[in-house]
């Protein structure tokens, strides 16, 4: 019991990714509304972020902006000392794929707004099958 | 980092996460979007995120929240689920 | 200089791209022109590439100049070079076929579709030439998002069906992303080369397992893998014709690639079929998407239609024949990621001139084709005997290998499934062949036949016709050096576990 | 849909919480994730680059091969937002309104007709009236200009602090945005045209890759800042710091650009006479 307890508590990071992404998911397969599912789609998106922000954590390190000085001697970074850049650096590249997918995906949105006059995919289907 | 902070924070997320699909206006979803997308930016500034966080901010909160509410300005907030 | 071509293969269409969008604002005379000449120098540096590793075996290119594990490094070995050569031939071709279409459809945004094309061919050689997990994400981005926009512009149902494609193809791109980062946190880099060195002492762990699974659905996904294929045959068939005729032989053909690579590189043969044992089941849905696509496809009645169902059908055979885990389906495999490519683009290059003549693909138009459009039949012919698996075409060749694996790994459920859909085939393009040679002019074969008077039907231009041929015509060239490809290039790339 | 959606989702969610299982413990210094690759970016970022910021040396110079094509990405939704949305085929509104500047007198012009008056003294409006406000009008007319130092900023000190060309380059597209939001989208396209956009976009990735470009013709690999050595003051190490620093400001203009563009296609679909 205590095993499970702590590790509910010791990864509480990644439940709460799992669940962000089911929330998108569902949004984006059963929701009717094509907004709503680009809706879902970013948070989809956000939380494969969050789950690999949640990597790069390290308990009693620092932002990875390296202290140092000019003039004096050189001494050694300790890589334990600062949070771990690189899934950072993976996720500010996926924000832009998602913020991109956005613009694209509401473009066409609105195209299928102005030829069916509706954002609602069932009145959509309705309309494609009784002409 | 301070737990109760950051559970909180944690629950918010889900919370606007939740609201913005449930929620039964365009608009509404779009701003609960943007709110959802503050709190992501939050919770990793309180990570050590810092790059990430600003970037969440800029795009996640500000350009995306804009682009949903021009989308909707020139369709409909109507929605049935 | 050769010792760049790896880099020169992405970086010239790429800066290419900018000058056209430029152009289509300032010259818009200019971006046909240089969309040609930035594919054309891509085909020759992925030609040079091919003979390279040929030559001297595999290429590696560092990227900013750091070594693997820290930068990004490219890696050409026998498979990637075979695809790298595909992926631009038929983008160049396609391109010169597009230029009547654009001309026809939409001539006032000519910049803007080609530096779409350009960019999407672009993503695609970079998926291929990649050695780094995450650089394979972003350039899978970039290869989808202008192949949503290309798709959109086509009419009617069109940009429904793009919206239904982004939202699939974003889940397949983000589980692909979450299992490059399941692999990430449990080994700590993400080169290729280097996850394969680190999982062997992982290959107990729950997160690689999980990794594997979520990275192959997400792929499938891409792929139009059968069960997951919903969105694909809208979205090929309501694309306007050159942007099909690029999507359909490209974008599965890459991702059948992906798998393999991913598979192959990233867990090894060693994990995949002997510590998952996934093997048997996957073969299995791949019988079925087989006889799905197959059956699917009997039931349309539209060719271009009819050509998604198909493409759904072949994306099975490649799957199967991957997952047979021996020499000769995997040779069979790799063959028919080149033979199906140019099998799809003369088919959808074939349709696309009757559309461009007739308005639409539907049988209804069908009729007297073989007199009124000769030679657009001829080629379509030609590539319809090559799907059916008939000797001279390189189609026959592929499925050889196919059958070799499938009796080799007393598969018989694949054996049945490659001949049924085989015997499909056949009845699918002689029922068209009937209705084109057959049936005269002004049967009565639809509604609105005959009344906006037929006659006016004349045979695609030349600038359509010549892409057509050469295409049709090396269908036939690679049946016929199917030799040469497999001693020369395809045995290098069969992982030394396959027998 | 929603019992399938449902079933997905948990079978989706129960492989997911399966694998959670195994991983190593939240924020563990000594998990792999921390250990292979990344301590050679902490430790030697200073050393080898000149650039503290850990995040922008590997964003710009480690990898700066992906965030060559996550500006790509950008631009090519720019393009697609402008291929999509554009209607080139200009129709004239039924009635045009227009606010004469110094009375504040609204008229309306109806069914394409033409007026005999100056112009120049009044301001055309837009055909869904919106509230004239002047709070926030001044508000943000004042405030623009700082977010655009800030924006500046953001690109120039990237090397030392959070930021760098990315985030640089949205709050410089999102001031312009403000600037269509807060007085309307007519404005914003005086002070940045269409064209001005659309060019932008390109120009910015074509910097960024034309960065990497000269280096591959100086001899070294492409985007191997090193090579600028040869040009710029300062050394290989220095080079690479100012290579980074050229490409972040390739792609503040590329991302600026295309932000501006793709808002100005949705807000006002593709018609760019107004919007939002």
């Amino acid at each position: 019991m205590e095993e499970f307890l702590r590790l509910i508590i010791g990864k509480y990071n990644y439940w709460i990714y799992i669940t962000l992404m089911m929330i998108g998911l569902y949004a984006m397969i059963a929701k009717n509304n094509l907004v709503k599912k680009i809706v879902g789609m970013n948070i989809f998106q956000t939380a494969i972020i969050l789950f690999y922000i949640s990597t790069g954590v390290k308990k009693g390190a620092t932002i990875p902006i390296i202290e140092h000085s000019h003039d004096a001697a050189h001494q050694a970074v300790r890589a334990a000392d600062y949070i771990n850049p690189l899934p950072h650096v993976l996720m500010l590249t996926a924000i832009v794929v998602s913020v991109a997918t956005l613009g694209v995906a509401l473009a066409v949105a609105i195209k299928v707004y102005h030829r069916y006059l509706t954002l609602e995919e069932d009145e959509i289907l309705k309309q494609i099958r009784e002409p | 980092m301070i737990w109760q902070l950051d559970l909180l924070i944690l629950t918010l997320v889900v919370f606007c996460g939740i609201g913005a699909i449930m929620i039964r206006d365009l608009l509404g979803a779009a701003i609960l979007f943007g709110a959802y997308s503050f709190m992501m930016c939050l919770l990793w500034t309180i990570m050590g995120a810092v790059d990430v966080a600003f970037t969440e901010a800029s795009v996640g909160a500000g350009v995306s929240t804009v682009f949903f509410v021009a989308a909707v300005y020139h369709t409909t907030r109507r929605t049935k689920d | 200089m050769s010792e760049h071509y790896p880099a020169l293969l992405v970086i010239l269409p790429l800066l290419a791209s900018f000058f056209i969008s430029a152009a289509g604002w300032l010259r818009p005379a200019c971006c046909f022109p240089l969309a040609v000449a930035a594919l054309g120098a891509s085909l020759l540096v992925s030609l040079g590439l091919l003979s390279i590793v040929i030559g001297g075996g595999p290429v590696s290119y560092r990227l900013g100049g750091w070594a693997p594990p820290w930068g990004i490094c490219y890696q050409v070995d026998h498979l990637n070079a075979l695809v790298l050569a595909v992926v631009s031939v038929v983008g160049f071709i396609n391109l010169t076929a597009a230029r009547t279409h654009v001309k026809k459809d939409f001539p006032e945004r000519a910049g803007p579709f080609y530096t779409l094309y350009v960019l999407f061919v672009t993503g695609l050689l970079g998926m291929v030439v990649t050695g780094d997990a995450f650089n394979l994400y972003v350039l899978l981005e970039i290869a989808a998002i202008t192949g949503y926009a290309l798709i959109a512009m086509g009419k009617g149902r069109a940009p429904l069906s793009s919206l239904n494609y982004i939202f699939m193809g974003t889940i397949g791109a983000c589980f692909y992303l979450l299992g490059v980062g399941y692999l990430y946190i449990v080994t700590g880099s993400l080169n290729m080369e280097d996850i394969a060195r680190l999982l062997p002492p992982l290959h107990g762990s729950k997160v690689v397992t999980v990794a594997f699974v979520i990275m192959m659905v997400g792929i499938w996904l891409k792929m139009g893998f059968f069960p997951l294929h919903a969105w694909l045959p809208n979205a090929y068939t309501y694309a306007p014709s050159p942007v099909s005729s690029l999507v359909a032989p490209l974008m599965t053909k890459v991702m059948v690639y992906v798998m393999i690579r991913m598979v192959v590189t990233v867990f090894t043969v060693d994990y995949a079929f002997g510590v998952l044992g996934l093997n048997e089941a996957v073969v299995w849905l791949a019988v079925i998407a087989i006889v799905a696509g197959s059956v699917l496809a009997l039931a349309e009645k539209d060719v271009k239609r009819m050509l998604t169902f198909i493409v759904v059908a072949e994306v099975g055979y490649m799957v199967g024949g991957f997952w047979l885990g021996n020499r000769p389906g995997f040779t069979g495999a790799v063959l028919h990621i080149v033979n199906d490519a140019l099998m799809t683009l003369c088919l959808f290059l074939a349709v696309g001139n009757i559309v461009y003549a007739k308005g639409n693909s539907r049988w209804e138009s069908l009729p007297g084709l073989f007199r009124t459009m000769p030679w657009t039949m001829g080629a379509l012919v030609v590539g319809a005997l090559s799907i059916i698996g008939v000797p001279p075409t390189c189609g026959f060749f592929s499925k050889w290998y196919l059958l070799l694996g499938a009796i080799q790994g007393g598969h018989y459920g694949f054996l049945a499934a490659l001949l049924f859909s085989s015997l499909v085939s056949v009845v699918l393009f002689f029922r068209i062949f009937e209705m084109g040679y057959f049936e005269p002019l002004g049967a009565p074969h639809g509604p609105t036949h005959g009344q906006d008077g037929t006659t006016t039907v004349r045979e695609a231009p030349l600038g359509m016709l010549a892409p057509l041929w050469i295409t049709a015509l090396g269908l036939i060239l690679v049946g016929l050096y199917t030799g040469q490809i497999v001693g020369r290039v395809i045995r290098h790339a069969v992982p030394a576990m396959m027998f | 849909m929603k019992t399938l959606g449902l079933i997905i989702v948990v079978l989706v969610g129960a492989v997911l919480v399966y694998a959670t299982v195994d991983f190593p413990p939240f924020g563990d210094p000594a998990s792999p994730a921390s250990l292979h690759v990344s301590p050679r970016y902490i430790e030697k970022t200073v050393e080898e680059t000149a650039v503290p910021n850990a995040v922008t040396s590997v964003l710009a110079d480690y990898r700066g091969f992906d965030t060559m094509f996550e500006t790509t990405v950008i631009f090519s939704a720019g393009v697609a937002c402008f291929l999509l949305l554009r209607v080139s085929r200009r129709r004239p509104p039924a009635s045009r309104q227009y606010r004469h500047r110094l009375t504040g007198l609204t008229f309306r012009v109806k069914d394409g007709r033409e007026i005999s008056l100056p112009l120049r003294d009044f301001e055309p409006l837009d055909s869904i009236w919106t509230p004239h406000d002047f709070i926030i009008e001044k508000v943000c007319r004042y405030l623009i200009p700082f977010i655009q130092l800030f924006g500046l900023y953001v690109i120039a000190h990237g090397h030392e602090s959070p930021g760098g060309g990315f985030q640089g380059g949205v709050i410089l597209g999102a001031s312009i945005i403000l600037l269509s939001v807060s007085h309307n989208l007519r404005t914003a396209l005086q002070r940045m045209g269409e064209k001005a956009s659309a060019l932008f976009s390109p120009f910015g990735v074509l910097i960024y890759a034309g960065t990497g470009a000269l280096c591959l013709v100086l001899g070294y690999n492409f985007l191997d800042y090193q090579a600028l050595a040869a040009l710029l003051p300062g050394g290989p190490i220095m080079a690479r710091s100012h290579g980074i620093f050229l490409v972040e400001v390739g792609v503040g203009m590329a991302v600026m650009g295309t932000m501006v563009w793709i808002f100005k296609n949705l807000a006002s679909l593709g018609r760019y006479d107004e919007g939002l």
